[in-house]
């Protein structure tokens, strides 16, 4: 087989994996990363999305509004939520842990109770391609671009835009921000929101790839959690080089081993990655940096 | 002497102190020991299992709730100790009272294990989520390893790991008793075994949260700097109660596999590593009694609405679960505390 | 020719988990003065601090803003209306940049005017010279001078400033109460001074409460706080 | 008339509820139709019914509970292998006797259980020969990686190396996975003439979608999907197009028996989305039951294992002709070859009738002389003496 | 023989050089203050000295013992203690539990809890003992940290400014205090900004400056040092 086939198989592979992690992880990583809060329904805002993209795309939308629709439903799911629960528990993040598993409990089975076991698929659009002996899903390459698009837009939001610094500071001392002019119950609400939309997003974007049941979200939470802490506490620095150094390790374990060594890998970088870096790969960058 | 004992299970660590207390802890105790007398073997062997997670709990209650350390992976020295217990009983049998000391080195099997990662963990300074996702990282390891071990070539003497079916049929617990050992069969003789262990676990355990260790490992949730700038090797205190911790949850383990002589790689997956961090957080993780009564509440009421609450069980779990977490932000416990203690409280004191 | 009241509580209590530590306190703010609070440590004139500008809610008694009632409001729509706070113990937001603290504190008005931030930047050097260093990692010193410029930045009318000189340099203690007494001078802004340091004070106030265990026990005009027997008399009350 | 109790563990909610509802469902119909007609042995049939959540702690309380407590005949229980090795020694201590009404890897030799469920050689002798003369003789297995999964990838290797095939890959899924390209890339280097796909759990059946996106064009056979969890309903045509199954049992079978089966399932449970494999192995269970206390006159384990040793014991269910053997406690069933075409619309090329459980009496199991109560696999079976 | 002596230390953040070859030495029974300009280093070389960061390079020496590869549990068992620019207390925990943490490592029993009220009522914080730490006022908590560090009996205490956030009284009290403690042999290095209190306790004073040692001498040499007004007094004391 030439190089060429070869070199791009392994790129194909690694961006499908790349684009899994960052995708799975970006909702969580302004969810937790930014806000403490561990939010164990993660999964389920990504379900959310893809059930609302879904059913958008069954009622005529074309994909790519569909999708949008699916984040957006995710995201006043997400503000909702955030009034209602989240907001109470700023003070003590680890009891986040508890509602947020509820809730993950009452959106799953709410889901099964009104929306029965499953849902009809739609189907991956776009077809597929050949390289070499390989022919590969053309949408996966669109995954991939996703997933960049998500990571570019999210570091300008959070580094160049008022509301990003703003956020940022009255996620690290709330009652600091408010004196000084900030609406920050506004704040946190869009915050939440935003990584709930991009949660949603998530789902949208692998709705069509995937078996839509009210259990789906659990298979991207793993990653999702694995990819933000070895980011680290500064999510815009550490999501995108924890994404990319965990892809290379799950991919090539993956092809080399297959998926239980590619699983098994993962976990193990991350708890060799952590314990190099204690504080993940932001604390890292920042310190080289300062 | 007793009352050198008695004032060494008090302290601001531990509520409950007091004649009081103590009456009352006698008075829950005696009706324990009667209940089995009332009940049928099925709720008593029923109860016996929602005991034998009770000391996982009071372990996470230690290294979490007391020394500040959240470990999201108890369930892996859950399934080492539940293992390891399967593994030996099943290869030397249960005679001369065998799978005591079965159950001794499983534990201790937990514990080294536990040692060995929170050497590499404590030592390396990790801490906060960055502690609880390596645990669960570890755990969740464990798991998919163990859920591939269906083939042949992965046993262990005569015990086949048997992969995600999980391993079954070891011995039950027994003492080896003059004319005939005494099985203990998940009722009657296992239920008065644990619910000793349980009094012996939680008596110790206050007085340890009550000595000079305690009041460290406090003292390290609080502000680890400080109380290394008080002299204290705030490492070495730390893989302490995490070796607690996982003693105990390994206890939790060969019991619950003596119990239904069953364990399987989903005892250390995510749901399972995710439910003892419920139970303790539900009952108010930073005390050992509200924890031990939360944990049974919550097992128990569980239980009772999966029974029950047909289709809409788990809505309502998770209702309830959001319910108290806003509603009872000191725990379950101590909000039905302050409830029944209000028509006491004399007037004017606070607001 | 006495100005208008800017600020002013009535029987005002306030405290944290329901126990009052402020015992129905009063005191009248006029517009562009410098007025100074004083008294032992725990008394209260942090508590006070934080519940005018709505960290610690009034549990009964009025706060008045240039004659309308805030007691109600959040902290954000007061400091909207003109407040501006620096609390005890700095607060900085330790994993922004210097810049992004000084951007938080402009927020309300938009950016950072180029004309607001230059005077601001020639008082406190440091911040200029430091500008991309996370505020987490600044020496305590220069933490309180990013507290101090955060506020100054969104130009409020009223500055509440909670012991502004601690861990700050002599010579810059001098010159933060040099500068906010031009201040004053230039904008008429109206400033709240909780101190300890007697040398700042005197450099700053134009008169002073005396505070004790949650009410304000005396009053002390300009003349009073040269008198140093009467200073040290009120600061043992 | 004292009633029949028979205890229902099923997941009707967590990850197998997709699979699993629908077999509560059954055991309700089969039930009601029975009590319509003057119940078992002129006793009202009762349904004790408890929610296992898809857990496997779950299986182990309740299990407990309606054997100690509700006190019922029988239980009917369990979709995973899992959570049925999780509930069967509490079977064994307690002396219970249940029903494990779903197709698995096989091996159960234990006298507490009856199996109506298939195992991998009566899916796989009938469906790998006849893959293999249709479309050649290189195969390449996916399958998940646990039990299930390994030990009929093991049967698949076998019967292809018996048939004079070759295994050109092999790849194991750990449950819960659900992003398949690494795999796709491998299947097609490696150039099978069809896939056998092993796939448990909703997760793993995002592989279809997948490999059709990426143009993997080849026929794919399987024991599990379509029968199981009705993929060919769930996604979108064509993506299993060319995808061969043996099942005992599903909706579109067009017998008489069949169709008045599904008539009566929908009229009774209209929102069902389909009738599975597990679905009408559970209804036939109850009736089974049924036959088996009538002739026993007894609900007692040890009478109606009197019966069962006839051999005889055998009914017309909805599939066709069933009967249990006796060595294991295993059940003979009608194998459909049913064929997913483009439009994802059923047919049927090819049924074998009576296949029998055939492996575990050979390699030694005899509950009739002895009861182990064990499971084995063809790399561990039964000891010889 | 000098009990705490510094040689060449140097600390480098990134780019920034914060302490700059100090070689400092302390005599067994001083009181010396440590003083000089914001952001001068004087933290940093707190927290060289206590083990939190290490050295770039140089070494750091205790009692003749080189020390520079100890962690800081084991610096504080040798005998030195800390009170930290920011209080750093045991906010959950009540006043009283936080002085029994300081003193379970030297007493125990009936001692122990006559030296926890004797220190409590010293500090004035009596009333408070059941208060959590975290809920007490900045001053009390100052109070509340000295007392922790003190309660360590140490050879030698360390002071980040000790008197922040205190009224000239209590700064007053503080520098008795620490006068009596180096009476009883304590050796103290203290961080002032507040020179009345510099004035009022120290035996020799060290000014620090862009991360050096600038000047050094009596607290009359320095306020009269020319140099040191300009960086860092101003004129008032000038
Ligand atoms: N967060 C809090 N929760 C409960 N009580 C508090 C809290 N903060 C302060 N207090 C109590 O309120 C009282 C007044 O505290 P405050 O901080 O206002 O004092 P202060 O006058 O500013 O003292 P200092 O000069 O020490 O800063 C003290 O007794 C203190 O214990
Ligand atoms: N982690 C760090 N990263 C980068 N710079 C740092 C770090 N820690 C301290 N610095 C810088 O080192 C210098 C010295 O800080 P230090 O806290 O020692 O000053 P200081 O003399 O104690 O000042 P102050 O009187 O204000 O407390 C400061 O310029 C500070 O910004
Ligand atoms: N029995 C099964 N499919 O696990
Ligand atoms: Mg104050
Ligand atoms: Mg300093």
């Amino acid at each position: 087989m030439d190089l060429a086939t070869l070199l791009f198989s392994a790129l194909y592979q690694f961006g499908d994996a790349f684009a899994f992690l960052v995708l799975s992880a970006c909702g969580l990583a302004v969810i937790f990363g930014m806000m403490g809060v561990i939010n164990l329904a993660h999964g389920e805002f990504i379900m959310c999305g893809a059930y609302v993209s879904v059913s958008a795309a069954r009622a005529g939308l074309p994909l790519p509004l569909a999708v949008l629709a699916g984040a957006l439903a995710s995201g006043l799911a997400g503000m909702v939520i955030e009034r209602l629960v989240i907001r109470h528990l700023y003070e003590r993040p680890l009891d986040t842990i508890v509602a947020t598993w509820g809730i993950s409990l009452i959106a799953t089975q709410g889901t099964l109770i009104l929306l029965g076991s499953s849902l009809q698929g739609i189907g991956t659009p776009l077809g597929g391609f050949q390289v070499g002996a390989y022919s590969y899903s053309l949408y996966r390459v669109v995954l991939f671009l996703s997933a960049l698009a998500v990571l570019a837009a999210l570091y300008a939001l959070f580094n160049w835009t008022k509301f990003g610094v703003i956020a940022r500071a009255t996620i690290q001392v709330p009652h600091m921000a408010a004196a000084l002019g900030v609406d920050t119950r506004l704040i946190y609400s869009l915050t939440f929101g935003l990584g709930a939309a991009l949660a949603g997003l998530a789902g949208g974007l692998y709705a069509p790839t995937m078996t839509l049941v009210p259990t789906m979200g659990a298979t991207f939470i793993m990653e999702a959690f694995v990819t933000v802490v070895v980011g680290g506490a500064d999510v815009f620095l550490g999501t995108a080089p924890a994404a990319a150094i965990l892809a290379i390790v799950k991919a090539s374990m993956t092809s080399w081993q297959g998926q239980l060594f590619g699983q098994i890998g993962l976990l193990v970088t991350v708890i060799v990655v952590i314990r190099i870096l204690p504080r993940g790969l932001s604390g890292f960058l920042l310190r080289e940096r300062a | 002497m007793a009352f050198g004992i008695l004032t060494r299970l008090e302290g601001p660590q531990t509520l409950g102190r007091g004649p009081a207390f103590w009456g009352g802890f006698l008075l829950v105790l005696a009706a324990a020991c009667a209940y089995p007398l009332f009940a049928d073997g099925y709720t008593v062997g029923n109860t016996v299992y929602f005991f034998t997670w009770v000391f996982m709990a009071l372990g996470l209650s230690v290294i979490w709730g007391y020394c500040g350390a959240l470990s999201f992976g108890q369930t892996a020295f859950f399934g080492i100790a539940g293992y390891g217990y399967g593994i030996l009983t099943i290869n030397f049998g249960s005679a001369y009272g065998f799978t005591l000391i079965a159950l001794v080195i499983a534990v201790a099997l937990a514990c080294l294990f536990a040692a060995l990662l929170g050497y590499f963990l404590f030592y390396g300074r990790i801490a906060g989520v960055f502690l609880g996702i390596v645990t669960l990282s570890v755990t969740l390891v464990l798991e998919r390893f163990m859920a591939q071990t269906a083939g042949p070539e992965w046993r262990i003497g005569a015990a086949r790991l048997n992969g995600f079916n999980g391993m079954s049929n070891m011995p039950q617990l027994t003492i080896p008793w003059p004319g005939g050992d005494v099985v203990l069969f998940p009722d009657v003789e296992l239920y008065y075994v644990v619910l000793g262990l349980m009094v012996l676990v939680y008596l110790a355990l206050r007085i340890l949260l009550n000595s000079r260790f305690g009041n460290v490992i406090v003292a390290i949730r609080e502000n680890p700097e400080r109380a290394e700038m008080l002299g204290y090797d705030v490492r070495r205190y730390q893989l302490v109660a995490f070796v607690i911790g996982a003693a105990l949850a390994g206890l939790s383990g060969v019991l619950y596999t003596t119990w239904g002589q069953y364990i399987t790689p989903s005892s250390m997956g995510m749901t399972a590593a995710a439910l003892p961090i419920v139970w303790v957080a539900v009952g108010g993780r930073s005390d050992i009694t509200t924890t031990l009564v939360g944990t049974l509440a919550v097992l128990s009421g569980f239980q009772t609405l999966t029974i029950y609450g047909s289709q809409y069980a788990l809505v309502v779990m998770g209702l309830l679960l959001v319910v108290t977490v806003l509603a009872a932000p000191r725990g379950l416990v101590m909000a039905l505390a302050d409830v029944l203690a209000r028509p006491f409280r004399r007037k004017g004191e606070g607001a | 020719m006495r100005k208008e009241v800017i600020l002013s509580t009535l029987g005002l209590r306030a405290g944290y988990g329901g126990k009052p530590v402020l015992q129905g306190l009063d005191v009248e703010i006029r517009e562009g003065e410098i007025v100074a609070i004083i008294g032992r440590n725990g008394v209260g004139k942090s508590t006070l601090m934080k519940s005018l500008i709505g960290l610690v809610p009034a549990m009964e008694g009025s706060i008045l803003y240039k004659g309308a009632a805030i007691e109600a409001l959040p902290p954000h729509r007061r400091a909207r209306l003109g407040l501006g706070y620096v609390p005890q113990g700095r607060d900085v937001f330790p994993r922004l940049t210097v810049a992004e603290n000084i951007a938080v504190g402009a927020a309300i008005r938009g950016r950072a005017e180029p004309e607001a931030l230059a005077p601001i930047l020639e008082a406190f050097p440091i911040l200029k010279e430091r500008w991309a260093q996370r505020a987490g990692t600044m020496s305590g010193g220069q933490q309180q001078q990013l507290a101090i410029a955060r506020v100054l930045i969104a130009r409020p009318s009223l500055i509440l400033l909670d012991e502004p000189s601690e861990g700050i340099q002599p010579n810059i203690v001098q010159d933060i109460a040099r500068n906010m007494v031009a201040l004053n001078a230039a904008t008429g802004v109206t400033v709240v001074l909780v101190e300890q340091n007697i040398d700042m004070i005197r450099a700053m106030a134009q008169r002073c409460y005396v505070m004790d265990k949650g009410r304000i026990v005396a009053a002390l005009d300009r003349a009073a706080l040269d008198d140093a027997q009467e200073m040290r008399r009120h600061l043992a009350v | 008339a004292d009633p029949v109790k028979i205890g229902v563990l099923e997941d009707q909610s967590g990850d197998f509820a997709v699979a699993t509802i629908g077999k509560v469902h059954a055991i309700q119909l089969a039930a009601d139709e029975i009590n319509k007609a003057g119940g078992i042995a002129g006793r009202p049939v009762e349904l004790v019914i408890y929610d296992t959540q898809s857990d496997n702690t779950r299986y182990q309380e309740f299990m407990r509970r309606v054997l100690q407590r509700d006190k019922v005949d029988v239980v009917f229980a369990g979709f995973s292998s899992a959570s049925r090795e999780a509930y069967r020694p509490i079977v064994d201590q307690l002396n219970g006797f249940a029903f494990y009404n779903n197709q698995y890897e096989g091996g159960v030799c234990d006298g507490h259980m009856i199996v109506t469920g298939a195992v991998p050689e009566q899916q796989f002798s009938t469906l790998i020969p006849w893959m293999m003369e249709k479309y050649g003789k290189k195969v390449y297995t996916l399958a998940a990686d646990y039990n299930f999964g390994q030990i009929s990838a093991e049967w698949v290797r076998q019967i292809v190396k018996q048939n004079g095939g070759e295994m050109v890959g092999e790849d194991f899924i750990p449950l819960g996975v659900s992003q398949f390209s690494q795999n796709i890339q491998n299947i097609q280097k490696a150039k099978p003439d069809f896939v056998v796909t092993l796939l448990v759990g909703t997760a793993q059946a995002s592989y279809y979608e997948q490999a059709a996106a990426a143009n993997v064009n080849l026929p794919m056979a399987s024991s599990v999907n379509v029968g199981q969890g009705y993929e060919h309903k769930r996604f979108k045509p064509p993506s299993l197009k060319d995808m061969y199954v043996t099942t005992n049992y599903i909706e579109e079978i067009d017998s008489p028996k069949s169709k008045e089966f599904v008539a009566k399932f929908k009229a009774k449970f209209p929102n069902e989305p389909y009738v599975n494999q597990e679905a009408e192995n559970s209804y036939l269970a109850v009736y089974l039951y049924k036959q088996m206390v009538e002739r026993a006159k007894s609900t007692k384990r040890d009478d109606i294992r009197k019966v069962i040793a006839q051999g005889d014991v055998c009914m017309d269910a909805p599939e066709g002709k069933v009967c249990i053997d006796p060595k294991s406690q295993h059940m003979s069933h009608t194998i459909y070859l049913a064929k997913v075409g483009a439009d994802h619309s059923i047919t049927f090329p090819k049924v074998w009738e009576d296949i029998k459980p055939y492996w575990l009496g050979e390699a030694g199991c005899d509950l009739t002389k002895k009861d182990p109560m064990a499971q084995y696999t063809p790399s561990n079976p039964p000891p010889k003496n | 023989m000098a009990l705490l002596e510094t040689r060449s230390l140097n600390k480098h953040f990134g780019g920034l050089h914060v302490t700059n070859s100090v070689d400092l030495s302390l005599e067994a029974g001083e009181i010396h203050c440590l003083i000089g300009p914001n952001g001068a280093g004087k933290s940093t070389l707190f927290r060289l000295i206590l083990g939190e960061h290490r050295p770039s390079s140089g070494t750091i020496a205790f009692a003749g013992e080189d020390i520079t590869g100890l962690h800081s549990f084991e610096r504080i068992r040798r005998g030195i203690s800390v009170k930290f620019q920011v209080p750093g207390v045991f906010k959950g925990l009540s006043a009283r539990q936080n002085l029994e943490i300081a003193l379970q490592r030297r007493l125990a029993g009936a001692a122990l809890a006559r030296e926890i009220s004797r220190l409590l009522d010293f500090l004035g914080l009596g009333a408070a003992a059941d208060t959590p730490a975290g809920s007490l006022s900045h001053g009390q908590k100052q109070w509340l940290e000295i007392g922790m560090a003190i309660a360590l009996e140490p050879r030698l205490l360390l002071l980040d400014e000790p008197t922040a956030g205190m009224s000239p009284e209590e700064t007053h009290l503080t520098g008795e205090l620490v006068r009596r403690l180096n009476g009883e042999g304590m050796t103290v290095l203290a961080v002032e900004h507040d020179m009345a209190f510099v004035r009022q306790v120290a035996h020799k004073v060290t000014v620090l400056h862009l991360g050096r040692v600038f000047a050094q001498g009596s607290i009359d040499d320095i306020v009269a040092d020319e140099r040191v007004a300009a960086i860092y007094l101003g004129q008032a004391h000038a």
